[in-house]
């Protein structure tokens, strides 16, 4: 694996958001797996930024990110144009394991930029025929994000907003409560709370898997900087969300 | 073009003059997927301790203009279980491995570099002497040359592999440390650490990481590193190697000038991995490019005047 | 708004917490142009000697990333020909100057002082001990604290108007330093002063600038420079005026909250001459959102734990 | 003055030159003065870079300038999209003074990137009706600059490359050397080379004015980082190229 060079093919803005579609060497890579990305400025911003895979064609060496500007280095990210150059190192991480054949239906649950790899995760189970669930959680309508890639994923999903504005009101892990009985594991991936809501929901009763997210300095588990708290067996170690995750199994999960 | 990149520090022949920096390629075998070790000139791993240590809460690193600050906490697994676990898969690729280590006295120091000793994958040793004392009020030892003596000189007997000492560039004379370093018996000089820093998140008026202070590396740290190697080079006879935000060939030439004998690469990794091939290949065309058929031609080799430090600013 | 900028430096009351920086706005008035002088809390002026210095040849200046070196060798007109020619001009503007000052012996410090003392315009002097001290081999006054309380203590009898020392980064332990300052009787500590650092030209195999070494200033110094206040205040009473690297509000509340009673702007008003007005915009409104009546409620302010300072890396 | 900010309208780029056509408020300069420029990036590179005025329309707010690829900054401003934001500082430094009316014709001598401001003085001179001839001298036909500009400019230039591709063969100061005679004064700006050898050639027999290049930390007076050593009444000190410069009297000028 290198660091590579794409060219931005696309990049379609919606406020805050960009969805970047870049072209260049593709490997194959599985829901929940991210890039560094990084464009061609200078040591400042340094670091590449860790951006979860939303979808890619490996044949057509095209790959597709959603970014929500946050901060500088999305700033720029987001208002990169056609043609420009964007180094990336990828796929990343561990993906989401998928449900066994026949297993009954899982949830996916996603808000913010949690959304992506859960649009990328619906799309890999349904080519599979593997039965899902899609609950999105957000402040208000507008926030919500990939309304058509989720209209195209064959189920219908729950929506919810803090402010009613659409679908249920209140937070994604209500009607997620409500129908828990019915998934044989739920995977997540969105802000700290949402996270933290589906951990202690599940706990004991479903397993979770939970996509963590980090500051990196590498995203390839060299620098040891990404680490969250985990407890496997009694014992409670640092784990590297870059490298033994981003997706963590929600029984472990400790929180820093 | 047919340029001799090897380099000697001492005893020790490398291919090159290009090493991994420590902590910044874990225990060597990381790096596997983005690079053929046998390729480089040798690999600093991550440090170790005696005892190893789970390293410091998150958050650990929080990056600033031109750099980046870490304080990871040393995390490491320990010597011990370092030698069961990592090293054996070390032994037989062919490039210089160099272990990295430090305590918090120097009997923790001596006990990690005699364990070391034994190991036959190590070509070297590097001290870390950036660390607080804690029998001695928590100051660093790698500040003030006494301490550095005693810690270099209590390693030196424990072991017979060449002992790199890596200097602190947080002192008011480097010249004085690298001169202690160099009597107690260091066989040669890493320039530099990272620099102690701080950042603040003003909106939740928290420090950027738990540690408060931790160490800047990477490009922003580049001129000082700079300076400290082209002075600790003029100070001592033993080989100086030099690092801080090296990310390009000119960079790396920059070191090579200023006075060192070889030179590490770290926070670059982070940005491209396969950084070290775009480096070496830039020397090798700048040596070809220039008539240079051996890269230790270039050591040392920027034009120097009288030594005349005015004041600055 | 009502937010209420003003701070107290001692004796000495600014209208707000932001000054220019020695030697990045000359003697105040070739800022006229881009700024009203009146409108910032004051103006450090170009480091004075007695008998003044034509500076070093150029080149004297480099980029490096994120920030510059400089070795302009304290080019100055001489403590005289400020008296007679720069400063009368500056008596009508209402706003605090600050006279910075440096000698190459406690006498020409002492000398310089006492002749300074006597001008009306001047509300503080700020002593640069970042020169090397020729009578003692040209170890840097500021490196070491026994020579800086003996060169604040000199200058603390030569004048009567507040005294800031500048320190130095480059020091292994500047709590010392610090105190050293305070104890011989500085009212204020400037911190930080630039960073010694190098560049090189590999194409030409020569230093960048001609004075081999220069101060690195600019964005890339900033986090050490935080920490560096951060330490000094917690080991000092005195009041501590934050400076490196600030470019933005956000820069500047960071020194705040690390322990700065006020800062000063250098290397960023070569990029944007008007950025005081910015920043200063910027604090205001910070206060506003978060509820803060008096700027002076932010120093210090950041949430700190125990003093538990381990490994870095 | 203030630091403003423009907008790219135009960048005409041929090899290693763009010609950037800015946007904004344009406070009237003289031939002679640069800008401090710079895009909107982080740190990397920290500093504006000072490029010479090549014209301006104060009523249109445009100005323009040509600058050369020689570095990451000149690469980044030559690498500016229409659009894009520049942050400009200027007009600074002390212009060419001008000829008095009714005086011989004065000569202009331009080199590399010490072409632009030339342009802008010959324009200005025509459009004052006073007399001047122009020396352009390049390496190759390839790098001479400007040459639509200069034939617009009414009066033929002498053109000389050091290859003999177009006009004479040789340096450009020959040429005027052999002509030196006509001219009331001479005006330079290019590679120190080139002005060693104007100052030469002048020295004791017509005026001459270099606009000199230094690295500049502030470009306005401040840093004095840009100094150069002249020479004045016998002594000698250091002038700053941003303020008391960019253009020297050549009598005056000793060299770094
Ligand atoms: C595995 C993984 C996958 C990700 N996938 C996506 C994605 O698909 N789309 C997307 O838009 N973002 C994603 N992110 C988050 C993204 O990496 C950060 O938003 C980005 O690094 C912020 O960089 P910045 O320079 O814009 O912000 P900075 O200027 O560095 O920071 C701005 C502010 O945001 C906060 N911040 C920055 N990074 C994080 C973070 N990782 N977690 C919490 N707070 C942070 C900082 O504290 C700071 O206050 C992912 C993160 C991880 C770890
Ligand atoms: C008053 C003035 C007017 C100018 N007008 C123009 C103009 O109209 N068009 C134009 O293209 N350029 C002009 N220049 C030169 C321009 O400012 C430099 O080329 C630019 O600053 C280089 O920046 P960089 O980041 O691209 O190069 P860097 O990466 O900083 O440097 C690249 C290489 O070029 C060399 N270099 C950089 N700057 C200079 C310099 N000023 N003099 C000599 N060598 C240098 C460096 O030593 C280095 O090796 C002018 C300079 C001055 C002082
Ligand atoms: C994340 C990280 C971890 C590090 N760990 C160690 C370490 O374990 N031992 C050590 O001596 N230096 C360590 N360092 C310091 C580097 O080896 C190097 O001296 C420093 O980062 C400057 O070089 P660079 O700018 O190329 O990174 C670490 C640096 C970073 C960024
Ligand atoms: C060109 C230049 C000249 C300086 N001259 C002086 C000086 O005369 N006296 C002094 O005490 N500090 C001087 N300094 C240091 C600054 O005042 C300041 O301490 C340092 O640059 C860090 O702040 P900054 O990053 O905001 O520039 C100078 C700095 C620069 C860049
Ligand atoms: S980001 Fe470096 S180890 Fe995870
Ligand atoms: S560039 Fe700062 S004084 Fe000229």
């Amino acid at each position: 694996m290198a660091l590579r060079t794409y060219r931005v093919v696309d990049n379609d803005r919606t406020g805050p958001y960009s969805t970047l579609t870049l072209q260049g060497e593709v490997a194959a890579s599985e829901p929940g797996q991210f890039y560094m990305l990084r464009g061609d400025w200078g040591a400042d911003p340094l670091l590449g930024r860790p951006i979860s895979i939303l979808g890619e064609d490996v044949e057509d060496g095209t790959v597709r990110f959603l970014v929500k500007e946050v901060g500088e280095g999305t700033r720029r990210l987001c208002a990169l144009e056609p043609g420009a150059a964007v180094f990336g190192l990828g796929p990343l991480g561990r993906p989401f394991p998928l449900p066994p054949p026949g297993a009954a239906p899982v949830a996916l649950a996603g808000g913010g930029v949690g959304v992506p790899p859960m649009i990328y995760l619906a799309g890999r189970l349904s080519a599979k025929g593997l039965p899902f669930r899609f609950f999105q959680g957000a402040r208000t309508a507008a926030d919500l994000l990939c309304l058509e890639e989720l209209a195209g994923a064959g189920t219908e999903p729950v929506l919810a907003t803090e402010d009613g504005s659409l679908g249920l009101r209140g937070l994604v892990t209500e009607p997620l409560a409500g129908r828990l009985g019915e998934f044989s594991a739920v995977y997540a991936c969105g802000p700290e709370g949402m996270l933290k809501a589906v951990q202690a929901l599940c706990a004991g009763r479903v397993p979770s898997y939970l996509s963590l997210e980090a500051r990196m300095g590498c995203g390839y588990g060299v620098c040891l900087g990404c680490v969250v708290p985990v407890e496997r067996n009694g014992r409670r170690t640092y784990e590297r969300v870059c490298a033994e995750g981003p997706v963590f199994e929600g029984e472990a999960v400790r929180w820093a | 073009m047919g340029v001799n990149l090897s380099v000697s520090l001492g005893s020790l022949r490398l291919k090159n003059p290009l090493l991994l920096a420590s902590g910044c390629c874990g225990y060597g075998l990381d790096m596997e997927p983005y690079l053929d070790l046998e390729r480089l000139g040798g690999i600093c791993l991550k440090g170790l301790s005696v005892k190893g240590s789970e390293g410091n809460p998150p958050p650990r690193i929080w990056e600033t203009q031109g750099g980046m600050i870490n304080a990871i906490g040393l995390q490491n697994v320990g010597v011990e279980t370092f030698l069961r676990d990592k090293a054996p898969h070390l032994r037989s690729r062919r490039t210089a491995f160099v272990a990295n280590f430090y305590g918090h006295s120097v009997d923790e120091y001596v006990e990690a570099a005699r364990m070391l000793d034994g190991e036959p994958c190590l070509s070297a040793l590097e001290m870390n002497i950036s660390c607080p004392n804690i029998q001695e009020g928590g100051i660093q030892f790698g500040t003030d040359p006494a301490s550095v003596r005693r810690v270099t000189e209590a390693c030196r007997s424990a072991t017979s592999k060449p002992l790199w000492v890596k200097l602190s560039p947080n002192v008011a004379d480097v010249a004085a440390v690298a001169r202690a370093a160099e009597e107690a018996g260091a066989d040669a000089l890493t320039c530099i650490n990272t620099m102690p820093a701080m950042a603040i998140d003003v909106e939740r008026r928290a420090f950027r990481i738990s540690n408060k202070i931790g160490g800047l590396s990477g490009p922003a740290l580049k001129p000082v590193a700079v300076r400290v190697v082209y002075q600790a080079s003029r100070a001592v006879k033993i080989p100086v190697v030099g690092i801080g935000g090296i990310s390009t060939a000119a960079d790396a030439l920059e070191f090579l000038l200023a006075g060192a004998a070889a030179f590490q690469v770290g926070t670059a990794l982070f940005v491209d991995p396969g950084c070290p091939y775009t480096i070496l290949e830039g020397i090798a065309e700048y040596c070809a490019r220039h008539g240079i058929e051996n890269v230790t031609d270039l050591v040392g080799a920027v034009q120097d005047g009288a030594p005349m430090p005015r004041c600055h600013e």
